[in-house]
C-alpha cells in the first residue's frame, strides 16, 4: 500500500488537471484551482525545509568558528531581519502611510530596492565578463558543428549592433542581410524544431506519469 | 533597478517612502562594487555582499511564499470560508461549493504540507511521498496539456504560412520569389531538424543526410541565439554603470553646497558615493594583498 | 600542456571592463538603421484611430528593466500622444511600481485624465491562467483598479470594454520571459482577434521571429530594437541634457549605450578568434 | 483509446454541471489522443516481442566513458539536475536519469555529488540516488551528504557549484535538466577544470553555451530519450517510437497543408 497510494494520488490529480484543461466551468475548474493552490501551499511549506537546512548548516559553522563564521552571522542576521520585518508587515502589525497620505509604502520595499535588487542585477551583470572569458577560453571550433555555431554567432553579433570601426558599406549591407536571413529563416526553423521536439518529450513523459506507467521518480 | 530622476531633487538622507535615499545610495554603491571586486579575487567585501545576498534572497522568496502560500492560501482562504454563512455560496474556481467543503480541502492540504515537513525528522518516512506524488501529478498534467497546446499545435500551425501568389512558375519572380524561397528554406530546415530527432528508424544514407542538414540548421540557430544573448548581458552591465553614474549627481555628493555649476560640480562628483566606495574597496584590496595573498586562489 | 586555458582570466575581465568603461564615458550617439520588425511595431500604433483602447501589459521586473524600460516609456508616449487610451495590466508582481511611476510622469504632459484616458489595473497573479482570465473578461478578472481601489466599472474607460477582448484594438506586452509574450499569444492572440505587439529582452527575441508576422504584428528586439523605436518616436526632437526623463534624452542615452555595445561585441568576436588561434596553435605544437 | 476513458467518464459526469468541452482545444486533445494511442500500440507490440532499435546518441555513450574515467582517476562525478523546481517536467525527468547515473557510479564505486537548488528537488534527488545504489546492489554506496542543498538563489547556487568544481575537481560534470543564465558559468568553469562535460537540456536558449563549451551535448528532444537509450527497456522504446511516428504524421500534415490543402491550417484553431 505504501507504494500504491502515491501512484494513485499522482494519477488521480493528474487526470483532474487534464479534465479541467479540456473543459470550461464547473467541477473540473474548481478542482484545478484547488490543486494548484495545494501546489503553492506545498512549495511554501517546503521552503521551511530549505531555511531549516540553511540555518542548521550556518549555525554549525558559527559555533565551530569556521574561518568564515562572521559572514555566516551576517547571513543569518539579514535573513531574520528581513523575514521579521516582512512578516510583521504582511500581517499589518505596524501600519504606515506615506507622507502624501495616498500610497502605503512597504518597508520591505526599502530593503528590496537597496539590497536585493542591486545585488541581483549586479550578480547577473557579471555574466558580461564571464561570457568574454568563455569566448576566449572555452568556445572552440573543435568540430564542424561548433564552427558553424561560432560563425553564425559572430555574424548575428555583428548584425545586431553598428560596426565599431568604419567598414565598406557593401560589407555592412551584406552582414545586415545575412543576419536578417539567419534570424528570420534558419533560426525560426531551428527554434520551431527544438520547441516541437521538446514538447513531444514533455507530452510523452507527462502522459507516462499521469497514466502511472512511469514510476521511477518515486523509487518504485 | 528602479531608475531615478537623479538630478532633480536632493533626496532625504533616510526616507522609507521613496525609491532611493541617501543611505540607499551608499548601500547600492557598496553592494554593486563589492560584487565586481570578485572579478579581481575573492575578498572580504565580496563575501559580505554574497552572504547578504543569500540571506536577503532567501528571505525575499520565503516572504513571497509565506504571503501567497501560507497566509493567502491557507489562513485567509479558510477565514473567508468561515465567514461565509452556511447555505451561502463560496466560490472555488468560479464554481459554488459549500464553505465547509472549502475548509476541509484546505485543511487536508495543510496536513499534507506537514507530512512533507516530516522529512526533517524522519528522512525515510513514507509520509512525505504523498504530497510529492500529488505535485508530480498536477504539474506533469499541467505542463503536458498546456505545452502541447501552445508549443506543439500552435507552433505547427504557425509554420503554415500562405504561399505568396505567383504569376507563373512555382516560386514566382522578384520580391515574391525571395519570399517563397525563404519559406521553402524554412520548411526544409524545420523538417530536417525534426527528422534529426527521429530515433527509432534505421539511419540509411537518406535519413543520415537529412539529419545532417537538420544539425546544420540547429547549429546556426544556436549561434544566432548566442549572438543575441551577448546583447542582453552587456545591456545589464551598462545599466549598472548608468546606475552608478547616477549617484555621482550633486544631490548625492558629500559636498552640501553642490548645486552650483562649474568646477565645484566636478569636485562634488568625485566626493560622491561611487567614487568613495570604489576608493575604499581598492585600498582594502591593496592592504589585504600586501598582508599576504591567503585567499587569492579561489578567484580563478 | 600550456594552453590558452592557463592564461589568467582576469586579463580578459580587465580588457572587457576597460572597453566598456572607456566607450561608456566617451560614447557618441549615432542613428541606427531601423529594422522591418521595429517599423512594423511603430506603424501598427501609428495606424490606430485616435480614441481607441490599447491594453499595455508590463511583464518584467527590475532585473530586465535595463532593456525593457526605454521601450515602455516610449510606447506610453507614443500612444498618449496619438490620443489612444491605455488599459495597463501586469503579470509580474514587481512591475506595477514602474507602471505607476511612468504614467504619473507622462500622462500630465499630454493632459490625460486617469480613468478616461488610462486605467491602472495592476498585477494579477496566476501567470497564463491570469492572461486567460483577462482575455475572457477584464471586468471579472479585476474587480477594482489598482490606483484608487474603486470598482473598475466606475471609470468611463471601462464602459467601452466587453468580454473576449471586446473594445481592445491592440495588445502590447513588454516581456522578460515567463509569463510573457508567448503566453499572451497562446492565451489571447490564439483565441480572440486582437493584434499583438511586443518588446522583449535579448534572450527572448530569437523566439519572436517564429511568430512574426502571423501571431505577432511587430516587435522590438532588445536594446537595438528599443533604440530604433526611440528614434522613430522622437524624430525631430533634440536632447535636453538636464532632464533624464525627456524622451529625446532617453534616445540619446540609448544610442550611446549602443556605441558601448558595438565595441563590446567587436572585442568579444576578437576574443573568440584569438582564443581559437592560440588553442589550435598550442594543439599543433603538442601533437 | 483506453488513455481517454477516465476523461470521457469525467466529461459525462460533468455535463450536467454546466461543464462543456472547450472547443478551441480540440486539436490539442487529438494530438494527445494520437500520441497516447500510438504509445499503447507500440507498447502492445513490444510486449509481443517486436524489437525497436534506437539510433546512437554520442553524448550518452560518453556518459559511461566519463564515469569510467572518474573511477580511474579516483575523482568524483558531479551531477547538476538543472535549477528549476519540480514543477518542470525536465526536472522530474532529470531525477529519472539521476537514478541511472547513481546506479552506474555505485557499480563503479565512484563518488557522486549532486548539488540542488530547491528543497523539494533535494527530497527527490535523495530518493533517486538512494534507489540507484539499491539498483546496483550497493546500498552502502549512498552518501547522504553528497546530495547538497546550496541555495534557492540562482547565482548563489551557481557560485556554490563552481566552488565544488574547482575545489573537489570532479573528473566528469553531468548537467542534465532545465538551465537558465547560469549554464554559461557552469560550462566555462567546468571546461577550465578539465573535466569531461556532458550537458543536456530541452531549453533551447541555453543550448548554445553547452554546445560551445561542453564535450557532448544532448539537445532538445534527445534529452527525453535518455532513459530509453540507457536502459533499452522495451516499454520506454515504445514511447520513443510513438513520438517518432507522431512527428512524421505532423510533418505530413504540415506538408499537405502547405502544398495542397490550406484549409488544414484552419482546423488547428
Amino acid at each position: 500500500m505504501k507504494r500504491e497510494i502515491p501512484i494513485l494520488l499522482t494519477i488521480l490529480c493528474g487526470w483532474m488537471v487534464i479534465t479541467a484543461f479540456f473543459t470550461t466551468g464547473g467541477v473540473p475548474a474548481a478542482w484545478n484551482d484547488e490543486l494548484l493552490a495545494w501546489g503553492v501551499i506545498f512549495f511554501s511549506v517546503a521552503f521551511l525545509l530549505g531555511i531549516g537546512n540553511l540555518v542548521r548548516i550556518n549555525l554549525k559553522q558559527i559555533s565551530a568558528r569556521h574561518p568564515d563564521w562572521p559572514y555566516k552571522a551576517i547571513l543569518l542576521f539579514v535573513l531574520f531581519a528581513y523575514l521579521g520585518i516582512g512578516v510583521a508587515e504582511i500581517h499589518g502589525w505596524f501600519g504606515w502611510v506615506a507622507a502624501d497620505g495616498n500610497t502605503e509604502t512597504l518597508r520591505r520595499d526599502w530593503i528590496y530596492n537597496r539590497v536585493f535588487a542591486p545585488l541581483q542585477a549586479t550578480m547577473f551583470s557579471l555574466l558580461a565578463f564571464y561570457i568574454a572569458s568563455a569566448a576566449f577560453r572555452a568556445f572552440r571550433a573543435r568540430s564542424t558543428e561548433a564552427t558553424l555555431l561560432l560563425i553564425a554567432g559572430a555574424l548575428v553579433m555583428m548584425g545586431q549592433v553598428p560596426m565599431p570601426i568604419p567598414v565598406p558599406a557593401a560589407v555592412e549591407t551584406w552582414i545586415a542581410t545575412t543576419q536578417a536571413f539567419l534570424m528570420s529563416v534558419v533560426n525560426t526553423a531551428g527554434q520551431k524544431a527544438v520547441i516541437i521536439g521538446a514538447t513531444l518529450g514533455v507530452l510523452a513523459t507527462g502522459l507516462r506519469i499521469v497514466l502511472g506507467i512511469e514510476r521511477s521518480y518515486l523509487s518504485e | 533597478m528602479i531608475p531615478l530622476a537623479l538630478q532633480q531633487a536632493a533626496p532625504e538622507f533616510f526616507d522609507l517612502s521613496s525609491n532611493m535615499d541617501g543611505v540607499g545610495a551608499w548601500m547600492v554603491c557598496f553592494f554593486t562594487l563589492a560584487v565586481y571586486s570578485f572579478l579581481y579575487r575573492d575578498n572580504a567585501f565580496y563575501k559580505t555582499a554574497e552572504h547578504v545576498f543569500v540571506g536577503a534572497g532567501t528571505a525575499f522568496f520565503a516572504l513571497q511564499y509565506y504571503e501567497e502560500g501560507i497566509k493567502g492560501a491557507i489562513w485567509e482562504h479558510i477565514e473567508r470560508a468561515v465567514n461565509t454563512a452556511p447555505g451561502e455560496i463560496f466560490e472555488l474556481g468560479g464554481y459554488a461549493v459549500d464553505p465547509t467543503v472549502a475548509i476541509v480541502l484546505r485543511c487536508i492540504a495543510a496536513v499534507l504540507g506537514l507530512m512533507l515537513l516530516s522529512r526533517l525528522f524522519l528522512p525515510n518516512s513514507w509520509m512525505a511521498r504523498w504530497p510529492l506524488a500529488i505535485m508530480v501529478g498536477v504539474y506533469a498534467a499541467l505542463k503536458m496539456t498546456g505545452e502541447t497546446q501552445s508549443k506543439l499545435v500552435l507552433q505547427v500551425k504557425g509554420a503554415m504560412k500562405p504561399w505568396a501568389t505567383t504569376d507563373g512558375g512555382l516560386l514566382g519572380s522578384g520580391e515574391v520569389f525571395y519570399q517563397n524561397l525563404s519559406y521553402v528554406i524554412l520548411l526544409v530546415g524545420l523538417i530536417c531538424a525534426l527528422l534529426h530527432f527521429v530515433f527509432t528508424f534505421q539511419r540509411g544514407k537518406t535519413l543520415g543526410g537529412i539529419s545532417r542538414v537538420g544539425v546544420v540548421t540547429l547549429m546556426i540557430t544556436f549561434g544566432s541565439m548566442f549572438g543575441f544573448t551577448v546583447l542582453g548581458r552587456y545591456a545589464l552591465l551598462i545599466e549598472r554603470l548608468d546606475n552608478l553614474a547616477g549617484f555621482t549627481a550633486p544631490a548625492y555628493s558629500l559636498l552640501a553646497s553642490a548645486d552650483s555649476a562649474g568646477a565645484s560640480s566636478r569636485v562634488s562628483q568625485l566626493i560622491s558615493p561611487p567614487w568613495i566606495v570604489a576608493g575604499i574597496l581598492v585600498l582594502g584590496l591593496l592592504i589585504t594583498r600586501a598582508s599576504g595573498e591567503s585567499d587569492s586562489a579561489s578567484a580563478s | 600542456m600550456a594552453t590558452v586555458t592557463d592564461i589568467d582570466r582576469r586579463w580578459v575581465f580587465l580588457i572587457m571592463g576597460l572597453v566598456v568603461l572607456i566607450t561608456y564615458i566617451g560614447g557618441v550617439a549615432k542613428d541606427l538603421p531601423v529594422s522591418e520588425y521595429v517599423d512594423a511595431y511603430y506603424k501598427t500604433i501609428e495606424d490606430l484611430p485616435a480614441g481607441s483602447v490599447v491594453m499595455l501589459s508590463a511583464d518584467f521586473d527590475p532585473a530586465s528593466a535595463a532593456e525593457l524600460l526605454p521601450m515602455y516609456q516610449a510606447t506610453i508616449h507614443h500612444l498618449l500622444r496619438r490620443d489612444i487610451r491605455i488599459v495597463n495590466v501586469a503579470t509580474w508582481p514587481a512591475a506595477p511600481p514602474y507602471t505607476r511611476r511612468w504614467f504619473d510622469q507622462i500622462a500630465p504632459q499630454y493632459g490625460k485624465v486617469y480613468g478616461t484616458d488610462w486605467l491602472e489595473l495592476g498585477f494579477l497573479p496566476g501567470d497564463d491562467v491570469a492572461m486567460g482570465q483577462i482575455g475572457g473578461s477584464i471586468t471579472s478578472a479585476f474587480a477594482e483598479d489598482a490606483r484608487e481601489n474603486k470598482p473598475i466599472t466606475d471609470f468611463p474607460l471601462t464602459a467601452e470594454l466587453s468580454s473576449n477582448m471586446g473594445g481592445i484594438v491592440l495588445l502590447v506586452s513588454l516581456s522578460a520571459g515567463y509569463p510573457g509574450i508567448l503566453e499572451w499569444i497562446a492565451q489571447v492572440g490564439g483565441r480572440y482577434d486582437v493584434p499583438i505587439l511586443t518588446g522583449t529582452t535579448a534572450v527572448q527575441t530569437p523566439d519572436l521571429y517564429a511568430y512574426y508576422p502571423s501571431q505577432c504584428s511587430g516587435f522590438l528586439g532588445a536594446a537595438t530594437g528599443a533604440t530604433q523605436y526611440l528614434q522613430l518616436v522622437t524624430v525631430g526632437e533634440t536632447e535636453v541634457p538636464d532632464d533624464p526623463d525627456n524622451l529625446a534624452t532617453v534616445r540619446a542615452s540609448n544610442q550611446r549605450r549602443m556605441f558601448v555595445q558595438s565595441w563590446a561585441h567587436g572585442i568579444l568576436i576578437l576574443l573568440i578568434i584569438v582564443g581559437n588561434v592560440l588553442y589550435f596553435r598550442g594543439r599543433s605544437q603538442t601533437a | 483509446m483506453s488513455a481517454l476513458t477516465p476523461l470521457c467518464l469525467a466529461l459525462q459526469d460533468a455535463a450536467a454541471d454546466g461543464v462543456s468541452f472547450d472547443d478551441p482545444k480540440l486539436p490539442t486533445l487529438i494530438a494527445v489522443a494520437l500520441f497516447g494511442g500510438l504509445m499503447f500500440l507500440y507498447q502492445f507490440l513490444a510486449k509481443r516481442g517486436t524489437e525497436i532499435s534506437i539510433r546512437r546518441i554520442a553524448g550518452l555513450d560518453a556518459l559511461d566513458e566519463a564515469i569510467g574515467r572518474s573511477t580511474e582517476m579516483g575523482r568524483p562525478v558531479l551531477y547538476v539536475p538543472g535549477i528549476d523546481e519540480i514543477k518542470e517536467i525536465q526536472t522530474i525527468y532529470s531525477m529519472m536519469i539521476l537514478r541511472h547515473v547513481a546506479r552506474k557510479t555505485a557499480e563503479y564505486g565512484t563518488a557522486l555529488i549532486v548539488p540542488v537548488k530547491d528543497s523539494i528537488v533535494m527530497a527527490f534527488a535523495e530518493e533517486a540516488v538512494k534507489q540507484g545504489c539499491l539498483d546496483a546492489g550497493r546500498p552502502d554506496a549512498y552518501v547522504p551528504d553528497n546530495v547538497r542543498y546550496l541555495s534557492n538563489e540562482q547565482f548563489a547556487y551557481c557560485a556554490g557549484v563552481a566552488g565544488i568544481m574547482s575545489r573537489e575537481k570532479p573528473a566528469a560534470n553531468i548537467m542534465l535538466g532545465m538551465f537558465f543564465a547560469e549554464s554559461l558559468i557552469l560550462a566555462e568553469t567546468g571546461f577550465s577544470t578539465g573535466a569531461i562535460q556532458v550537458a543536456g537540456t530541452a531549453k533551447q536558449h541555453q543550448l548554445p553555451f553547452f554546445v560551445a563549451a561542453c564535450d557532448y551535448t544532448i539537445m532538445g528532444e534527445e534529452y527525453f530519450a535518455v532513459t530509453a537509450y540507457l536502459t533499452r527497456e522495451p516499454n520506454l522504446l515504445a514511447t520513443i517510437r510513438a513520438a517518432d511516428w507522431t512527428k512524421i504524421i505532423m510533418i505530413a500534415y504540415l506538408v499537405a497543408a502547405v502544398t495542397y490543402w490550406p484549409e488544414l491550417k484552419d482546423l488547428l484553431s
